[in-house]
């Protein structure tokens, strides 16, 4: 029972964007459509899942002073791993997230779960902990990207809908902040209510 | 021009009636360069700024209504005032859908997120004009040519403004002299015979509508002049020093935004400086950003960005010019 | 078990062993995707080269030779052969005169100077705008397909060119002629391999 | 005048916060008075022209002479952790007062996506180590200025009656949103 909580949690009630508000700047840098977001969300959601696995195996051997740096060099071990393997095998995906996949090291998620959750609990809730949070980032991300998309260039996951152009702010900057700024206000009246 | 404390004038009155009455004051300042433009662009003139107007009033009874649950404040004519300025930076052939998505990010996005009138940073009219100017580029920047009641609407006969002429010549480095050949003269452009946005042409309509606002007090001269006198000066300095890759102070008054934005939206007590010395320090703001922006920018005109970004910095002018009574700390606010 | 203590030797032996098994891992990595990241390097040059010259039969990327161009610089030229004769050439040009930073793209020649197409590679105009300058945005580019610039003058017609700008994103349009005109007159001076 | 480019840019054209989405953590999170707003783009400036500079060594004379550029993301967070480990202990030393401005802030700099980010983007963008430093320093005044500016609207509407539902985070959003709306009309300048 407390693992499915441990699962839906990041979903809403303690999603890492929308109410936890980490992982900002990915999540407005990537979204400029629903499927760059959840690429953007798939590759930090593997970080997440395997850098708590690692840290919740090892959590014993690592000495409490030297725990910071030991958690920094797995999770930018596993960020070079999803780099070079997108570069490999989705080459067009990476250019599109560019800066932001190194950027995943700091992401204020990955490290905090690191050291909030995985380095206290056993293997398999901090592994259903990394799969919670990484889905319910990758929810936001994807969620934000589908409404920048459809606002900013008339179409759903690249399926056009309406002829020329939408409103194009959606897909340049201000709009990734505005858009996030009403998403924020929407979830929290949400959460709200059915809490 | 919407506001909440009358903080230039004392006393310092607040109450809805004489915003009303300020608002008044500003709509009837803006006749002259509505008058002009039907004249100019003819009858749709008149649909394009009664949309903006009454889909502007709208949104805010809506949302004050449905959203917010708050008291009404629609009488006080801020949102007229934000439908009309939003109206008269629009080209005259423009969308109606268009029209509307700007008067609901204007009054939605630009006044109510923040809680309505007197708490928004930015001015809710240009928020809406730079969003569709951005969102919708070739719809917002396709002039018809002013020929009176004859205006053809089609995009057939769109022509550039004299500042995006400018821009184009001197991207191809052309002459001044030679630009200056495809651009109305200074007494066309004066009286407001030019391709642009309905309330921006005629510069004489928008100088009496200035002085009805100094003559009836409601806006000082600090804003206006200095922003104006800045871009005089500026493009003056300019000018001299290469009058052949600058096109002359007067052009700059004349052409574009310049004097809608200095005397209508920069003057908003809402979202300028409190102090006249702060008023003065926005004004010179303004006027560098907009030629910076029109001489070295992409985009060939300037005025609005230019007081939006001045927007951001009026909490910290105020903090730094306003005066500090019996010595005490005085919070920034 | 028992968490280790915070002593300097534990310490250093964690991190060492921590640090020593990532680089390998990541060495390890690195040697298996070091081939498919090459591979789609190349791809994506390939498919830019393929849709601009004629069908050939040889490896363009690897027969790959560079020209001076005018300012110094040097453009990358890939002959396509069929059979080993020469059908065209698929230069790779930039510029800097964009609307915002470099744009780069393919151009592709017959032998006798004619455009057979264009492709963008890389550029960072503004979406909706100078992004229709890509073909699977608009069909803005098209335009140049079979016209020789010896009587097709590459410039906007603004600029007293033949080109038909993208509407309202004409900085985007001119610096593409440019890019495109710096291939052509490169080619021209030492296409003729 | 290739340095002046590279300021102007960096600060109004392509501010770090504003269109390239580099941290926005700091900037919602301490913004809330110009005071800690000043206080931590000090302490970004001086972390990130070090880390700059250190990284950039890194890369030139270390990863690239032995083909190992793959490490690229693990020795920069690496570098930057401990520079910023570093930075504080001289700190703390040398100079009592500036730890005491400073030195709160120090620790969140290490997650602060803007250095790393700004540290590859040097590399990225092939500037020698001159221009790299110029890069990062101006980025540091970008970051300054945005979030200085931003801090000061967010303090005026402390006062102002914002909708319940708008409170917070955001309402921050939509003012950093129209904020970028207006820095897009430095489009071109450099």
């Amino acid at each position: 029972m407390s693992q499915i909580k441990n699962l839906t949690k990041g979903l809403i009630n303690e999603n890492p964007v929308f109410v936890l508000f980490l992982g900002l700047c990915p999540t407005l840098g990537t979204t400029t459509s629903a499927i760059n977001g959840m690429g953007m969300g798939l590759a930090t959601l593997f970080v997440l899942v395997m850098s708590n696995l690692v840290v919740s195996l090892i959590k014993n051997f690592i000495p409490d002073k030297v725990r910071i740096p030991a958690f920094i060099v797995i999770i930018a071990s596993f960020v070079t791993i999803v780099e070079l393997s997108m570069q490999a095998y989705v080459p067009a995906l990476f250019d599109a997230l560019g800066l932001f996949i190194p950027l995943i090291v700091v992401n204020c998620i990955v490290l905090g779960r690191a050291e909030a959750f995985a380095s206290k609990n056993n293997i398999y809730s901090s592994i259903i902990d990394g799969l919670g949070m990484g889905i319910g980032f990758t929810l936001a991300l994807t969620v934000l990207g589908g409404v920048r998309e459809i606002l900013g260039s008339g179409s759903i996951f690249g399926f056009k809908f309406i002829e020329g152009d939408g409103m194009l702010l959606f897909i340049l900057a201000p709009g990734a902040f505005i858009a996030l700024g009403y998403l924020i206000m929407l979830m929290q009246k949400i959460k709200s209510k059915s809490a | 021009m919407n506001k909440l404390i009358t903080i230039s004038l004392s006393p310092h009155l607040h109450s809805q009636d004489s915003t009303r009455k300020l608002m008044t004051g500003v709509i009837i300042a803006l006749l002259p360069s509505l008058a002009v433009s039907v004249w100019m662009f003819g009858w749709r003139t008149l649909i394009v700024t009664s949309v903006a107007v009454l889909s502007s009033v709208l949104f805010e009874y809506l949302i004050q209504k449905f959203l917010l649950k708050k008291k009404l404040s629609i009488v006080d004519n801020s949102a007229v005032v934000t439908g009309l300025l939003l109206a008269f930076c629009l080209p005259v052939n423009i969308p109606i859908g268009l029209i509307l998505i700007g008067s609901l990010v204007a009054i939605g996005v630009g006044k109510m997120t923040f809680g309505g009138i007197g708490n928004n940073p930015f001015n809710p009219a240009l928020v809406g004009r730079v969003f569709l100017f951005i969102s919708f580029p070739v719809k917002m920047t396709s002039w018809p040519v002013p020929m009176g009641f004859k205006t053809a609407l089609t995009d057939a006969t769109t022509g550039a403004t004299p500042l995006g002429i400018m821009k184009e010549g001197l991207r191809n480095s052309e002459t001044i002299d030679n630009i200056m050949k495809n651009i109305p003269s200074s007494m066309d452009m004066f009286y407001g015979k030019m391709g642009g946005s309905l309330g921006e042409v005629a510069a004489i309509a928008l100088i009496l509508g200035f002085l009805y606002l100094i003559a009836k007090k409601i806006i000082t001269w600090h804003i206006p002049v200095s922003v104006i006198g800045t871009v005089f000066i500026f493009t003056g300095i300019l000018w001299l020093a290469n009058p052949e890759q600058n096109a002359d102070p007067v052009f700059h008054l004349l052409t574009g935004g310049l004097l809608l934005g200095a005397i209508f939206m920069a003057t908003d007590y809402v979202t300028s400086p409190m102090t006249p010395k702060g008023m003065i320090i926005f004004g010179i703001g303004i006027g560098l950003l907009t030629v910076i922006i029109r001489r070295y920018g992409a985009y060939p005109e300037g005025v609005q960005f230019a007081i939006l970004i001045m927007n951001a910095f009026v909490p910290l002018i105020n903090s730094y010019t306003k005066p500090k009574r019996f010595g005490e700390e005085v919070k920034n606010g | 078990m028992a968490k280790k203590e915070s002593t300097l030797i534990n310490m250093v032996i964690a991190l060492f062993v921590i640090t020593f098994v990532a680089s390998a891992s990541l060495g390890l990595v690195y040697q298996v995707t070091k081939e498919p990241i090459a591979v789609a390097r190349l791809a994506k040059k390939m498919e830019a080269i393929q849709n601009v010259v004629p069908e050939f039969n040889n490896q363009p990327g690897t027969e790959e030779y560079k020209v001076a161009a005018e300012n110094g610089d040097s453009l990358t030229f890939y002959p396509a052969k069929e059979d080993g004769k020469l059908v065209g050439t698929a230069v790779e040009s930039s510029t800097n005169l964009g609307f915002s930073g470099e744009i780069k793209i393919m151009v592709g020649f017959l032998p006798d100077g004619t455009i057979k197409d264009v492709a963008v590679l890389e550029h960072k105009e503004t979406p909706g705008l100078g992004d229709k300058m890509e073909r699977k945005k608009s069909d803005w580019s098209v335009q140049f397909q079979g016209k020789n610039p010896a009587n097709f003058k590459i410039a906007v017609k603004k600029d007293g060119g033949d080109v038909d700008a993208i509407t309202a994103s004409t900085i985007s349009s001119r610096a593409f002629c440019d890019a495109v005109e710096r291939a052509y007159k490169t080619f021209m001076k030492g296409g003729e391999k | 005048m290739e340095y002046i480019v590279i300021i102007i840019s960096a600060i109004f054209v392509n501010n770090i916060v504003l269109t390239k989405f580099l941290g926005i953590c700091p900037f919602i999170g301490v913004s809330n008075k110009v005071e800690t707003a000043v206080g931590m783009s000090g302490a970004v400036m001086f972390v990130m022209v070090l880390a700059t500079l250190a990284t950039y060594l890194l890369q030139v004379y270390i990863l690239q002479p032995l083909g190992i550029a793959f490490m690229q993301t693990i020795t920069f967070i690496l570098i930057i952790a401990a520079l910023v480990q570093l930075v504080e202990i001289i700190l703390k030393k040398v100079s009592p007062a500036l730890f005491q401005a400073l030195g709160i802030f120090l620790p969140l700099i290490t997650t602060n996506c803007a250095v790393l980010g700004v540290a590859i983007l040097t590399i990225q963008s092939d500037y020698n180590l001159t221009e790299g430093v110029v890069f990062a320093a101006a980025s540091a005044m970008g970051f300054g200025l945005s979030l200085i500016v931003f801090s000061s609207i967010r303090e005026q509407m402390d006062l102002a009656d914002i909708p319940g539902g708008m409170k917070g985070v955001p309402i921050s959003f939509i003012v950093a949103g129209l904020l970028a709306m207006a820095f897009m009309g430095f489009a071109g300048i450099v």
